[in-house]
């Protein structure tokens, strides 16, 4: 477990950014969504959910697949596809994360889909710990831990610090590129706030969500398949 | 003949101008056979009246890279259709005026009055809209940068 | 409020158990206290779940385009907002006057939710108003917020009288206020054009075309919309190149010149918050300045600034922020 | 798939001169859909139509383009020959490469560059037409004259005596027009009467004509074959059917102080009149002005006299609404006011005159029965000077830019008939040009100089004032080169003619396009003379630009032989580019209509099935294609574009735009 004083994150960013293309909420004309960040773009890590989910970083609501050009009679068609840069997708909560395993299910299925297969490589994905879910907020419902996201690097944020755990060797490796900037230690700050967001989420009102109000035939599936549990 | 202009040498304006059949159009025709010029980067769109002309068309021609659009009538009270332009100069009085508040330049849009006898100033309304858009340069505001790079 | 919420489920249970009306169409309770949604119903016990509160800022009108033209008459309840959006859709043969009950429901503002939860409330569970206080009951304890602040936009500059009544509930007299709902259009028009094209190309550089605006807008009600139709040549749906917003948001914004009531829904769905009802109140204070005072649904009948004409009008040339210069 | 062919016309030089046509057809020839490029001297020649006719069948093509003149010029030779070649007339569409683009501008380069894309705009064009059909529309076998002057009853007698009926609406009380008013003609000095009333007479008598004198055209709907239109019946407070002309009452009637508009206000007439004694309708009018029972309710001598009691003080103004298939404008002319010209004195002294009031002091029914007599002091004048051009050829602003064309030959023929009937009177005029282009009229000219002695003096007067008694013209004698003064007796000014202020009016109600000078527009100044752009209107006269009679009475009879070209005819092919809703796209708003100027969008409640056997009634919009005129104007006000207008769809326009913008 690392930890970065709250005062530094703007190094993080910076650091993150020289190496990879760094996507994170960031406050636009008051709405506050991903966006690519850069020096003096005001970061919000506090605003629980964001408009748009971060889904549009790996499956855009519009893309140019291909190009074509006439000349005359003839058509001519120009693959455009470029590869996408190392990207790193900082802020996202358990619950899109666990929306982007369900898309992942879907897209990298066979017949894989190439766009988004190479988005999804080229990006290390950074979950942002919930510690003031709101009464809208349904994880509990889908098996998703507020306090303890998956993703390739876990962080937590309290007052002061911002906490990192990394979980897969993506996360390893991008960890190792900004080591210097952290220290160590953080566990018992991180097992403090757990603590509290999985109380609030025991009394959150959709915490007992029944979903057989969806007809029963239709939950299993979506129990099943989507959710994998068997 | 590469009839794509690759690269643009100094910035010429793309004029679209929409005239009405009855006046301006026959006011164009007048100009033309009095050999009045002006420059040959106003293409004249025939309509049967002024108030046939759609905001949308207006819109269009900035979209696909127009750099100024002036929309030409009959003298209100010789409408052929009695009324077209009446409702036309109410249209494009809120349009231009909208267009403005969006931050695109006035003077990109323009509306004139030119009768079927007016040749004369008709090619001198010209003359003075294609100088007026060459001094705004490019429009940049109001275009589909796809539209613009050739796609 | 919660007066006003008695008497009309009162009166909407007696008009269908009487059978004077077919169905009553009003707001039924959300999952919270803070998002009850417009709803069809149609027999005297799903009306315990009818409730008027201080967040039914929906605009009923639109959806009596369909429920008009089922059988038997139709119930309704009509904010004063709303009244504006009926008599529009009348005057456009939208919906059937006879089939129509309107019960003009007094309104003192509705609350925005956003608004309460951007002051960092969270958690709400009920919400009571007493003149210009806001009291927030959530998990964590009473909140008490200055109304003014936690109004929708839309009632901000609010001054509309019901227009159309079959029937009234109204027990709360509402204080008549004279504030400009121009100003911020004014404070636009003062900036130079690039400062103008800068904040509405940020605005809608965030339009995510979702087109709540126009599904919730009672004038924007078009059998087939533009935008859905391919042939008519500018049906793009994407939302990558920054011209197609502004190109259907000035359409929109033109389409509904002239019919548009300023009732301020498209800005209260929209959920990047674009202030769109700056661009309708754009053509409503130039259609003034230009042609003279007009109240989009004042009156069921008769032309709009668009469809009619004088011999005087000022030329586009030189017409500018509601005057000629 | 679009087979679309593609003529560039040279039009011999105008647009090969600057348009290198040769390279416009290679470059159109790969435009996708274009199947055949050709181009040739002459495309609107016989052999050029031949080429498209040839070109159609040998690549059987769907559509085609002609870069050529302005289609205002032979968009209708072009359909036609594509019509016989078994092309639906409305597949092709013109590119104009001439007026837009050859003629006005210089650089070769540029202009073929801006000839490719006018072309290739037309081509999108025509990708998106459709074959349209023109509909008919039954013709109402009537004419209708506005205006009962020379013109006016030309062209009434000329469509009469072709067998169909002719309304004349008169303004005045009688018709004759201005030329009632002349004394003598030229070149033939005839004299003006003598020629006119026998028309005139033949006009009343003829049962194919209806003269409604004293009456206005009030309202006009409709459109060719087809206009209603509205007739105002002024008051005449005398009953036409009863008054028999005997003038007894003008004799009786006290209130003699009215000034006498057919004199020029030179003399005065009773308030109850017969403007001439051959006045035609030979009935009284009363001017309500200036009768004292119509002013004060006392009086009412004339109905006491009247032996058939034809006068009656209540009659109201009244209307007739009556349906024609063409409409003849005629309404002639008067001088133009001369408040803008005070240099030459005419508003301080009675004896600087206009030649209209100079016609009227030699016309034997004149105000000094026929002798040539001063107003001021009825002496008769010894030196007599002309001014001509006065208020014509003037681009000062205060006058008429245009030459008013009559001037030289009515102050030619002045001249002349005064130095013949007063051989001691002296005669000058001030000229800056004689012009007498026409059969005979030079010779005229020449007779007064010659045989008849006028003092022509080349050079314009500086100013006309009193001293002691006599008139000093002060002007400059060119060819001398020296300033001189005329002492006259007698100051003539040949003053400029304008159209009857009222046109003005006639036009907003025909939609007749009118100038700036409110002369009509032709619709071709040179092909079209006697026809107004909008359809169904036919110009006579000094309505239509400066003309003397022969010229007024030739283009009254071209007139009348266009209007029954058209009566003869019992069905006319209506405009097919009409209005065309969509009807399961519209929301039966009702904005359209609203904004429709012939009313031709009406509402039914029409049943459409939804699907799984459901069906709903909507209110959708419906066109008459036969009343509308194709203006576009509901197009716009309707928000889902559901109203479409045939030949110049929404979608044609934008493809339009999108060729002229890729640049």
């Amino acid at each position: 477990m690392l930890k970065i004083a709250k005062e530094r994150l703007n190094e993080l960013y910076a650091a993150i950014s020289n190496a990879m293309e760094l996507v994170l909420p960031v406050k636009k004309a008051g709405e506050v969504n991903f966006a690519m960040w850069a020096e003096g773009k005001e970061v919000s890590l506090e605003t629980l959910k964001t408009v748009k989910s971060p889904k549009d970083t790996f499956f855009p609501q519009s893309e140019n697949m291909m190009k074509f050009k006439t000349d005359g009679k003839n058509i001519e068609i120009l693959d455009i596809r470029a590869e996408k840069a190392p990207t790193v997708l900082f802020g996202v909560r358990p619950c899109d994360y666990k929306a982007i395993e369900v898309l992942d299910k879907v897209f990298l299925a066979d017949p894989v889909d190439t766009y988004y297969q190479n988005r999804r490589e080229a990006t290390t994905i950074i979950t942002l710990a919930c510690a003031k879910p709101e009464e809208s907020c349904f994880c509990k419902v889908f098996g998703i831990d507020a306090a303890a996201p998956a993703g390739d690097v876990a962080t937590w944020l309290d007052g002061d610090n911002l906490y990192w755990q990394a979980n897969t060797e993506k996360g390893e490796a991008l960890t190792a590129l900004v080591k210097e900037l952290f220290a160590e230690g953080g566990e018992a700050e991180v097992s403090a706030q757990q603590e509290k967001t999985r109380a609030i989420v025991e009394k959150l009102p959709f915490a007992t969500l029944d979903l057989s109000r969806l007809s029963p035939k239709t939950s299993t599936i979506y129990s099943m398949t989507l959710l994998g549990r068997k | 003949m590469q009839d794509v202009k690759t690269e643009k040498k100094e910035f010429t304006p793309n004029i679209v101008a929409f005239c009405c059949n009855w006046c301006s159009y026959a006011g164009a025709d007048l100009a033309g056979s009095s050999r009045l010029s002006y420059p040959a980067n106003v293409k004249i769109i025939r309509v049967p009246c002024s108030c046939r002309v759609n905001p949308m068309f207006v819109l269009k021609a900035f979209q696909q890279g127009a750099d100024g659009v002036i929309l030409c009538g009959c003298h209100p009270g010789d409408c052929h259709y009695v009324t077209g332009n009446y409702y036309t100069r109410r249209r494009m009085a809120l349009l231009y005026s909208f267009l403005n508040y969006m931050g695109i330049e006035k003077a990109r849009t323009r509306l004139e009055w030119v009768s079927a006898a007016e040749g004369q100033r008709f090619s001198a309304v010209m003359n003075d809209f294609v100088k007026t858009v060459t001094e705004l340069g490019e429009n940049k505001r109001l275009t589909d940068l796809r539209v613009k790079e050739g796609e | 409020m919660k007066d006003v919420e008695l008497k009309v489920v009162e009166r909407a249970k007696a008009l269908l158990a009487s059978g004077e009306v077919a169905r009553v169409v009003g707001w039924k309770k959300g999952d919270f206290c803070f998002d009850p949604s417009p709803a069809v119903f149609e027999s005297v016990e799903e009306l315990d779940g009818l409730v008027y509160n201080w967040f039914c800022g929906a605009n009923l009108s639109k959806y009596l385009i369909e429920i008009s033209k089922k059988e038997g008459k139709t119930a309704v309840f009509l904010k004063p907002c709303d009244t504006y959006s009926f008599n529009q859709l009348i005057k456009e043969h939208r919906i059937n006057r006879e089939k129509v009950y309107a019960i003009a429901v007094e309104c003192l503002g509705k609350l925005d939710v956003e608004k309460i939860k951007a002051k960092g409330v969270s958690m709400i569970e009920d919400v009571e108003v007493v003149e210009k206080e806001v009291k927030v009951a959530t998990a964590y304890g009473t909140e008490t917020l200055h109304k003014p602040e936690v109004l929708l936009t839309k009632c901000e500059t609010c001054q509309k009288t019901h227009q159309v009544k079959d029937e009234e509930i109204i027990l709360h007299e509402r204080p008549a206020r004279d504030v400009d709902r121009f100003a911020e259009v004014a404070k636009l028009e003062a900036m130079t054009e690039d400062e103008r094209f800068a904040f509405w190309k940020e605005q809608l550089s965030k339009c995510i075309r979702c087109n709540a605006c126009r599904n919730v807008c009672p004038a924007c009600s078009c059998v087939k919309c533009v935008f859905d139709n391919p042939a008519s040549g500018i049906s793009a749906k994407a939302n990558d190149a920054e011209f197609e917003e502004q190109l259907f948001h000035i359409i929109r914004a033109f389409h509904v010149a002239g019919r548009c009531t300023d009732c301020g829904e498209c800005s209260r769905v929209c959920p990047q918050n674009i202030p769109l009802h700056l661009l309708n109140r754009k053509f409503i204070k130039d259609i003034d300045g230009f042609y003279g005072e007009y109240q989009a649904g004042e009156e069921a009948e008769g032309k709009t600034p668009l469809t009619s004409f004088t011999e005087g009008d000022v030329e586009p040339n030189d017409a500018v922020d509601g005057e000629a210069k | 798939m679009q087979r679309i062919g593609v003529f560039i016309c040279w039009c011999g030089s105008n647009i090969a001169a600057t348009v290198d046509v040769v390279k416009v057809a290679e470059t159109i020839k790969n435009e996708p859909g274009v199947v055949f490029a050709a181009n040739y001297q002459y495309m609107c020649s016989e052999n050029g139509q031949q080429l498209i006719k040839q070109a159609i069948k040998e690549h059987n093509l769907t559509g085609i383009v002609v870069g050529a003149c302005s289609p205002r010029m032979h968009e209708a030779t072009f359909r036609k020959a594509a019509e016989e070649a078994g092309m639906n007339p409305y597949m092709v569409e013109i590119a104009n490469i001439r007026e837009h683009c050859s003629w006005i501008h210089k650089d070769m380069e540029e202009t073929t560059e801006k000839a490719v894309v006018l072309v290739r705009t037309a081509i999108a064009k025509v990708k998106l037409n459709a074959p349209l059909m023109a509909g008919e529309s039954p013709v109402i076998k009537r004419a209708l004259v506005i205006g009962g002057g020379i013109a006016g009853i030309q062209a009434a007698l000329d469509i009469a005596d072709a067998g169909f009926e002719v309304d004349i609406v008169e303004k005045n009380a009688t018709i004759g027009g201005r030329m009632a008013q002349l004394d003598k003609t030229f070149p033939t000095l005839d004299c003006s009467a003598c020629i006119l009333t026998p028309k005139m007479v033949d006009c009343a008598q003829h049962e194919k004509i209806d003269i409604l004198s004293y009456s206005e055209v009030e309202e006009v709907k409709g459109f060719v074959g087809n206009f209603n239109v509205k007739i105002r019946r002024k008051a005449r407070y005398v009953d036409e059917s009863k008054c028999t002309g005997c003038k007894i009452c003008m004799e009786k009637c006290p209130a003699k102080k009215g000034a006498n508009e057919f004199n020029m206000g030179l003399d005065n007439r009773p308030a109850i009149h017969i403007p001439f004694a051959q006045a035609i309708p030979n009935v009284a009018v009363i001017d309500p002005e200036q009768c004292i029972k119509l002013k004060t309710g006392k009086c009412g001598i004339c109905q006491k006299f009247c032996g058939v009691g034809a006068i009656d003080y209540e009659q109201k103004d009244t209307f007739v609404e009556r349906q024609y298939g063409a409409i003849v404008v005629a309404t002639g002319f008067k001088p133009i006011a001369l408040d803008n010209f005070n240099e030459y004195g005419y508003a301080d002294n009675k004896d600087v005159i206009t030649s209209l009031e100079l016609e009227r002091l030699m016309n034997a029914a004149g105000p000094t029965g026929g002798v040539l007599l001063r107003p001021s002091d009825k002496q008769h004048p010894k030196v007599i000077t002309f001014i001509q051009c006065v208020g014509s050829r003037d681009s000062s602003g205060c006058g008429k830019p245009y030459c008013s064309k009559i001037c030289c030959m009515y102050t030619a023929k002045h001249a002349m008939l005064i130095r013949e009937k007063y051989p001691d009177t002296e005669v000058h005029v001030f000229y800056i040009d004689v012009r007498t282009p026409g059969k005979n009229y030079d010779e005229f000219h020449r007779r007064a100089v010659e045989q008849y002695g006028v003092d022509y003096i080349k050079g314009m007067v500086g100013k006309v004032y009193n001293e002691n008694g006599k008139l000093m013209v002060q002007g400059s004698n060119l060819i001398d080169n020296e300033q001189i003064t005329i002492e006259s007796d007698l100051v003539v000014l040949a003053t400029a003619i304008e159209p009857e202020p009222s046109v003005r009016k006639i036009a907003t109600l025909l939609t007749a396009s009118i100038d700036t000078n409110n002369f009509l527009t032709e619709s071709h100044a040179k092909l079209r003379p006697v026809e107004s752009p909008t359809a169904g209107v036919y110009l006579a006269g000094v309505c239509q630009g400066p003309k003397d009679i022969p010229e007024t009475v030739s283009q009254a009879s071209a007139c009348a032989a266009k209007v029954i070209g058209l009566l003869v005819k019992d069905k006319l092919k209506t405009n097919p580019c009409v209005a065309q809703p969509d009807e399961n796209m519209c929301n039966g708003c009702g904005q359209c209509a609203n904004v429709c100027p012939y009313g031709a969008i009406t509402y039914v409640d029409k049943e459409f099935r939804l699907g799984g056997g459901k069906t709903e009634i909507r209110r959708v919009a419906t066109v008459n294609p036969a009343v509308c005129q194709g203006c576009g104007a509901c197009t716009v006000t309707c928000p889902s574009g559901a109203m479409d207008l045939k030949g110049f769809s929404s979608k044609q326009i934008m493809s339009e735009v999108e060729a002229i913008c890729k640049m």
